[in-house]
């Protein structure tokens, strides 16, 4: 493990001409990047621009076909992980990539424990761990399963792993995509005293704002190549926008234009004191038919938990859901989907992605699983739907037959919100569906999204950008500690009060 | 005064000839209103073992077991001994360094039957001179102390005899199923070249006298079959006249067994070994042995 | 690919998506095993004169190669079951036992025993033998009830859940008969396991039906692609409004179900039933079968066609060492060479054990 | 591992178990007790020390074995060559001693070797040309009782003193005693729960077993451990092996047929689960203890044919897998 010792003027890294295809798809070809230290770097790109591949390259997950990684000038090529880590380059990637059954404490240490003469000493492990996470206030038991907490929870751990891994390189793949804005501040916080002590950071995100909060120089990736490395000072954000589109196209705020200020019909869907121990307290919340209702709240605050409950996903253990006339409860997914509601988990990889099935069979399966088993979609529709699909969300992908598991982050997100528009429901739950989403795409899906409201189709929205939700939703609940605390409708809001609000320090 | 309690730990069910042991033991100890602690083994040693020092834990008056496999029987019968519980071996013996670890070996000796197989043969082989017969040969399971034993005992008898040739041997591992895949192989490498089967049980002479047929062949005819156990099976086999030769290996050693064991607890003086009389059944006599076969 | 990323774009793949499908789901994984029954067979007839040869034998076909399919018949059976069990990241090692139950009921209810009258053998059958099949597949079904109510109601794991019945399903069987092996003389029953129909054994046209439906299940119903769904990620599958408990339930039973055919297959085909040996390590044979065939243990993917080839690579290597005349001691390390060469020549790993980190 | 990855509150199977790996190991231990009551209850003389005792003896070589699949499925793998690996390192030892005339120890060195290179072989096989733990350990099944028989198909009598010593002593211990091969055994289990709780190498095995990329990801020696965890698996088996030459004195080609099962069923009812990751080594014992009693139970009955002992064995894992799943999941609710 190297510490970092001096700030040499080079680039302590520096990749040229990196090649790297994979079966149908040419992910890097002439890709580069120069990282120098103490600085923050940005790689920014659009969805299966190539970041996340760049990034395993030049940390030994995958050989590339071709180029040079050098490092302190000379060349290196990690074999392995262990190996980059070895030579100082700490790295969290785009799904968080830790043991769900190992305590949260191992999940930052293992590899790395502290010890005493009777081997682990898991005390000390403990109390540095906890330690580690008060720094970016989270105050969780860390020997409970990582398994146990939130994706949040987990991309935290995933960050305060690499934190702790002292290196001369720090590489950050879609950190902040689901954390909200306050974690977001004190990561922020953290990078600026590592940059401050020479560390070389290279940052992915698809947020401008927090591009621009963050970083010194931003390299912009299309196609798999590199665009260009700019000075951040110097590239306005349009600019920004148009290098990564690669094309003169209108700016991504345009892109997302404002949904209708719209009041909604009938109630479709109203729960009353709808609660399940432990996880929230029980809450009516009601839907009404083509408005997009949003959930604010911290972390933890139980909007997944809420979400969840409507689904069937959990069994709530009191209240009731009045739909389409009838009151009941969802014992199942199926239940609500049967009454017509659908839910797009946050957890993209253990709860959506049917990691080694193509594009088309995850874009039907919810279609299918409506459909019955009997009757089968026939093959050519479900082509159909999914080509169809494919171009409307502009999913990147070699071909409807390749594994999903092997698009971007970003695609793998849109394949799953368009399995659930398949089967066009009338209430969608959308749990962070922009989640690594590139800023045009977003604009896209949201636009989507408010044009299937003014079809009727109502949304249920969780999203940890305040500023999104402000935008798209028609009313908001907020809720805090598990529990609901206000109702409030378009407007009576702004992105000043409604942190007070979820933060609970307004009257 | 209280009855004798005997501890016996069985093999397994492995084929029908030990199910009639089984029967036999416990019916005999019924009628001798001896209580009968009784253990299956599931074909495996180290059931044995823990059967029978859990029969030690009980303080039971005799124990009585058919081993596995003869050797590693030291440790635990000294246990016994040491617990001055007599043992009474029966249908195999064991070779054990000190042979007062147990009083008695009840039973069979497959050595011996596989040599009454192989002279029986060799009797026939006279009846035909000059011509070589060429002999397949069906083991039981490898490594399993009656195919070994069998083997043994035929190979013995039949070596000097130039007119016997074993061209095959292969496992059937005692059950019809294995025995008659096993033949239908055979038949497809030798068709008519072959002359006799010798079986080491008569279940895998039953599943090859199958295949033989559906060779188009007549067992019993064109291929001489020679087998060990002589179970209803076999009988029915030799009365339709598909089996040639059966030899007894009796299975009904529980009267001797009680027996025995009474006469120890008396402290009588008793053989170390008590052979059961076992007779070879060809075909000729079989029909009119039929009805008084037990198993 | 390197179209930019605009509202419009060209519909993805310009490939047409069905050959592709093509390529996936047949030639590619059925390649390997394909090719080592082939080396398997050519083996066969190098060392084995007379391995092709095939005779007319009163009606029917008659030859090594006949052996082979009617003997690999109930393994093929087994394994077809097996695949779909392994599909849903699941296992059954009660086949073996379910196999001698089903061929015990059956036997028994059709039974006949022989009585002889002034030397003259006369058999007697017992239960029509209709009614007898049905009771013996009906056992079946209930042990896969009971697997799969332990499996999908109680979530106990598979392999201790089908531990069970494999250690009671013999037992029970064995209960039946009092541990004696019960011998059918009823004619009819025979066909099942020795019949011939076309000149090809009657069991392997069997195996072919139930292939032929279950392949039309997985082609016209959504069936193939939840199973892999539930393999693949059950949680997920159920998010997505898949009933995974009813699911994994089924194709437990239809497991134990072949099962059970398998099982009718061989005690016909030896006349008799025999409780203790029947079906003796026939799961670890199917479950072998499946591997060879492609499938991955892992659950998911899953190839019919190549369970099926993995049953014929295990017969015919069982045939060869019969017939080559190798000494029953060596048959083990003959057979776990042959696993060993098989599952290497097939292994990703081996072409590109240098650049493996692709 | 998905199932095992659902945010607090899904409720699929892993759920139950992953709320409280230790809770399932706890219930073992409760229901074992039961059991043990149970059955003094029923028979008397079943509680004597020695009766306990004899569950260890006994079972010696089982434990150790489990120990090492412990480790395997902990692993997210399987092993299921240990039952004839124990029987070829039998058919070794009573080989060299019987034939070769080697010096004991020289003998227990040797087979200890063999037994964790031919672990380290399969391990290798499975983790450098990716192959299935399954297959590549039931060949590994089929080739090691394969060899027994290469050796002899006869059992070879094993009478060197230091086995026979081994095999005769008796260690004191409460009232009653235990053999050298039960110490021996205990000795394993503490040094393998040390290791799966305090060593590096121990906690690799369990990140593997939760999710073998991410262990990858977060730079652990991924390939290193998983061959290293055959090895050690197989070391155990040979392990198991030397014990049971000390228990049965010879070396059999057909020693411990099955014993492969009897070690993963002792291991799941340890509260190990298959899909690895969860767990803990020394739920081993009380797994082993369990079948043991079931064992037992049935020689003091002294009334079972075969098939019945069969039908309860299997009744007896019935009642104990449920009673365990339903407590487990209780708890996991409330
Ligand atoms: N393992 C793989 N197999 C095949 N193709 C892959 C694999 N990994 C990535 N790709 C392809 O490489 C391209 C770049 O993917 P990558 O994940 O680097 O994009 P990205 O810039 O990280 O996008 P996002 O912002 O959505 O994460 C995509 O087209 C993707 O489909
Ligand atoms: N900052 C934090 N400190 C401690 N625990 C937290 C924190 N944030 C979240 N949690 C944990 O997260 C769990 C609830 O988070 P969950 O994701 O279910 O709610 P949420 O409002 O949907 O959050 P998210 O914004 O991730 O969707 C609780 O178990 C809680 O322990
Ligand atoms: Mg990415
Ligand atoms: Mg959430």
């Amino acid at each position: 493990m190297v510490t970092n010792t001096n700030a040499a003027p080079g680039p302590v890294l520096e990749l040229a001409g990196i090649h790297k295809a994979f079966p149908g798809v040419k992910a890097l070809s002439e890709a580069g990047l120069r990282l120098y230290p103490g600085e923050v770097h940005t790689l920014m790109g659009q969805n299966g621009a190539g970041k996340s591949t760049l990034i395993k390259v030049l940390t030994g997950v995958y050989t590339p076909d071709a180029g040079t990684i050098r490092l302190d000038g000379e060349d290196v090529r990690p074999a392995s992980t262990l190996e980059a880590q070895q030579l100082g380059i700490s790295t969290v990637y785009q799904e968080v990539n830790l043991c769900p059954n190992l305590s949260v404490a191992e999940n930052i240490f293992i590899g790395r424990y502290p010890r005493t003469w009777f081997g682990v000493d898991w005390k000390a492990m403990r109390a540095q761990a906890t330690e580690l996470l008060l720094q970016l206030e989270i105050d969780i038991d860390v020997t409970q399963p990582l398994a146990r907490y939130p994706l949040a929870i987990q991309q935290m751990v995933a960050i305060s792993r690499a934190l702790n891994i002292s290196a001369k390189v720090l590489i950050l793949d879609e950190p902040t995509s689901s954390l909200d804005e306050a974690e977001v501040q004190l990561l922020f916080r953290v990078l600026r005293r590592l940059r401050g002590q020479g560390m070389a950071i290279l940052f992915v995100t698809h947020f401008l704002e927090q591009t621009y909060a963050i970083s010194d120089r931003i390299t912009v990736m299309r196609n798999g190549e590199r665009e260009g490395e700019y000075l951040a000072s110097e590239l306005s954000r349009l600019a920004l926008v148009n290098k990564m589109v690669g094309t003169a196209a209108q700016g991504a705020q345009d892109a997302t234009g404002q949904a209708p200020g719209h009041q909604g019909g009938a109630t479709l869907l109203a729960a009353q004191g709808l609660g399940r121990k432990g996880a929230l307290q029980p809450l009516d919340i009601d839907i009404r038919e083509g408005e997009v209702l949003g959930l604010v709240g911290l972390l933890g605050s139980g909007r997944t938990e809420l979400a969840r409950l409507l689904f069937g996903a959990d069994q709530a253990d009191s209240g009731a859901i009045a739909i389409g006339g009838n009151t009941k409860t969802f014992d199942t997914p199926r239940d609500a989907i049967a009454a017509g509601i659908g839910f797009c988990s946050e957890d993209r990889k253990h709860e959506g992605a049917i990691l080694s099935l193509s594009v088309r069979e995850n874009l039907i399966l919810a279609l299918q699983a409506q459909a019955g088993v009997l009757r089968a979609i026939p093959f050519k529709r479900q082509q159909q739907l999914a080509q169809d699909y494919v171009q409307w969300l502009g999913i990147k992908t070699a071909s409807i037959e390749t594994p999903i598991g092997s698009l971007s982050g970003g695609n793998q997100q849109k394949v799953l919100l368009a399995r659930w528009l398949a089967t066009n429901p009338k209430l969608m739950i959308l749990d962070e569906p922009t989640r690594g989403i590139d800023v045009r795409a977003k604009g896209e899906i949201m636009d989507y999204v408010t044009a299937l409201c003014r079809k009727g189709m109502s949304v249920l929205f969780i999203s940890s950008e305040l500023p999104e939700v402000l935008r798209c939703s028609d009313r908001m609940v907020v809720l805090r500690d598990r529990a609901k605390c206000g109702e409030y409708v378009r407007g009576e809001l702004d992105d000043a009060t409604v942190l007070q609000v979820i933060a609970g320090e307004a009257a | 005064a209280k009855p004798l309690v005997i501890g016996f730990s069985q093999v397994g069910a492995e084929s029908e000839w030990r199910t009639a042991n089984t029967v036999s033991i416990k019916a005999a100890a019924k009628q001798a209103g001896v209580t009968l602690k009784f253990a299956d083994a599931q074909q495996r040693q180290e059931n044995q073992v823990k059967a029978i020092r859990s029969f030690i834990a009980q303080k039971v008056d005799v124990i009585a077991f058919s081993p596995v496999v003869e050797s590693g029987w030291d440790t635990v019968l000294r246990e016994a001994k040491a617990a001055k519980i007599p043992v009474i071996l029966t249908d195999r013996d064991v070779n054990v360094a000190d042979k007062s670890l147990y009083v008695t070996l009840i039973g069979s000796d497959f050595v011996e039957e596989g040599r009454k197989a192989g002279r029986w043969l060799v009797d026939y082989a006279k009846k035909q001179p000059g011509k070589t017969l060429n002999i397949v040969e069906l083991q039981g399971t490898v490594g399993s102390a009656p195919a070994i034993d069998r083997k043994a005992g035929f190979d013995e008898v039949i070596k000097g005899n130039p007119q016997l040739k074993v061209l095959r041997t292969q496992t059937g591992e005692f059950t019809r199923a294995k025995g008659k895949e096993v033949m239908e192989a055979f038949l497809k490498a030798h068709g008519r070249s072959i002359n006799v089967l010798f079986a080491h049980n008569d279940d895998m002479a039953i599943g090859a006298i199958q295949a033989i047929e559906e060779a188009g062949l007549k067992p019993g005819k064109d291929i001489a079959i020679v087998s060990i156990d002589g179970v209803r099976g076999a009988f029915e086999a030799m009365i339709a006249g598909k089996l040639n030769v059966s030899v007894e290996c009796s299975p009904l050693l529980g009267p001797q067994l009680m027996q025995a064991a009474k006469d120890v607890v008396a402290g009588k003086p008793i053989a170390k070994r008590i052979v059961t009389e076992e007779r070879v059944f060809p075909a000729e006599i079989a029909a009119k042995e039929f009805p008084n076969r037990k198993y | 690919m390197t179209a930019p990323q605009l509202k419009v774009v060209p519909p993805a793949p310009e490939r047409p998506a069905v050959p592709q499908r093509r390529s996936n789901l047949l030639s590619h994984p059925l390649l390997k095993p394909v090719l080592a029954l082939a080396v398997l067979l050519a083996l066969d007839i190098l060392f084995i004169p007379g391995f092709l040869k095939l005779e007319i034998k009163d009606g029917h076909l008659y030859g090594p190669l006949i052996d082979i399919l009617n003997r690999a018949a109930p393994l093929m059976l087994a394994a077809l079951g097996m695949t779909l069990v392994i599909a849903t990241r699941g296992i059954d090692i009660s086949v073996g036992a379910v196999v001698a139950l089903s061929g015990t009921v059956a036997a028994m209810l059709i039974g006949g025993t022989m009585v002889m009258n002034n030397g003259v053998p006369e058999y007697v059958a017992n239960t029509p033998m209709p009614l007898a099949l049905a009771a013996a597949l009906g056992a079946a079904l209930l042990c896969g009830a009971w697997n799969g109510a332990l499996v999908a109601g109680l979530k106990l794991q598979p392999i201790v859940a089908t531990l069970i019945l494999m250690v009671a399903g013999r037992g029970l069987a064995q209960l039946l008969t009092d541990g004696q092996i019960v011998t059918v003389y009823y004619q009819p029953f025979f066909f099942l396991g020795s019949g011939y129909l076309l000149g090809l054994p009657f069991a392997l046209w069997v195996v072919l039906a139930v292939l032929l439906v279950v392949g039309l299940l997985l082609k016209k119903t959504a069936l193939g692609l939840f199973i892999q769904t539930v393999g693949i990620n059950p949680v997920a599958a159920r998010l997505a409004g898949i009933r995974t408990a009813t699911l994994i339930f089924l194709v437990y039973v239809f497991c134990s179900l072949c099962a059970g055919m398998a099982g009718l297959m061989i005690s016909s085909n030896i006349k008799s039933a025999d409780a203790n040996n029947a079906g003796l390590m026939l799961e670890l044979d199917a479950i072998l079968a499946v591997t060879l065939g492609g499938t991955s243990l892992a659950g998911g993917k899953f190839s019919l066609a190549g369970s099926m080839i993995g049953a014929l690579i295990i017969q015919t290597l069982t045939w060869t060492i019969y017939s080559l005349g190798v000494p029953p001691e060596v048959n083990m390390v003959v057979k776990a060479i042959v696993v060993f060469a098989v599952c290497l020549s097939q292994s990703a790993g081996f072409q590109q054990l240098w650049k493996r980190r692709k | 591992m998905n199932t095992a990855s659902v945010t607090s509150g899904a409720a699929p199977a892993g759920a139950g178990i992953m709320s409280a790996p230790w809770f399932t190991s706890l219930v073992t231990v409760l229901l074992l007790v039961v059991l043990l009551a149970a059955g003094g209850a029923a028979y008397p003389g079943f509680l004597s020390e020695q009766v306990m005792l004899n569950l260890l003896i006994d079972n010696a070589h089982l434990l150790v074995i489990a120990v090492g699949m412990g480790f395997v499925i902990l692993a997210g793998g399987i092993d299921l060559s240990v039952g004839s690996v124990l029987a070829l390192t039998t058919m070794v030892a009573a080989w060299l001693l019987h034939t070769a005339h080697w010096p004991p120890a020289a003998v227990i060195l040797a087979v200890l070797v063999l037994g964790a290179v031919f672990g380290a072989a399969q391990g290798a096989l499975i983790h450098y040309f990716q192959l299935q733990p399954f297959i590549v350990t039931l060949a590994g099944m089929f080739l090691a009782r394969g060899l027994c028989y290469l050796i002899s198909i006869e059992s070879i009598t094993i009478d060197d003193p230091l086995f026979v010593a081994a095999s005769q002593t008796q260690v004191p211990l409460v009232g009653g005693f235990i053999s050298p091969g039960a110490a021996i055994a205990l000795i394993v289990l503490a040094i393998a729960i040390w290791v799966s709780r305090r060593s590096a190498f121990g906690r690799a095995v369990y990140a593997i077993g939760g999710n073998e990329q991410s262990a990858l990801m977060m730079g652990l020696a991924v390939g290193r451990t998983k061959v290293l965890v055959y090895a050690f698996s197989g070391f155990c088996a040979a392990l198991g092996g030397v014990l049971f030459a000390f228990y049965m004195l010879s070396g059999y080609g057909q020693h411990a047929q099955g014993t492969e099962l009897d070690a993963i069923a002792a291991v799941v009812i340890g509260g190990t689960l298959l899909t690895g990751g969860y767990g803990y080594v020394a739920g081993a014992l009380s797994g082993v203890l369990v079948l043991g009693t079931i064992q037992t139970l049935i020689a003091f009955d002294g009334t079972l044919s075969s098939w019945w002992t069969r039908i309860v064995i299997g009744a007896l894992l019935f009642v104990f897998c449920v009673v365990q799943r339903l407590l487990s999941v209780r708890s996991h609710q409330s």
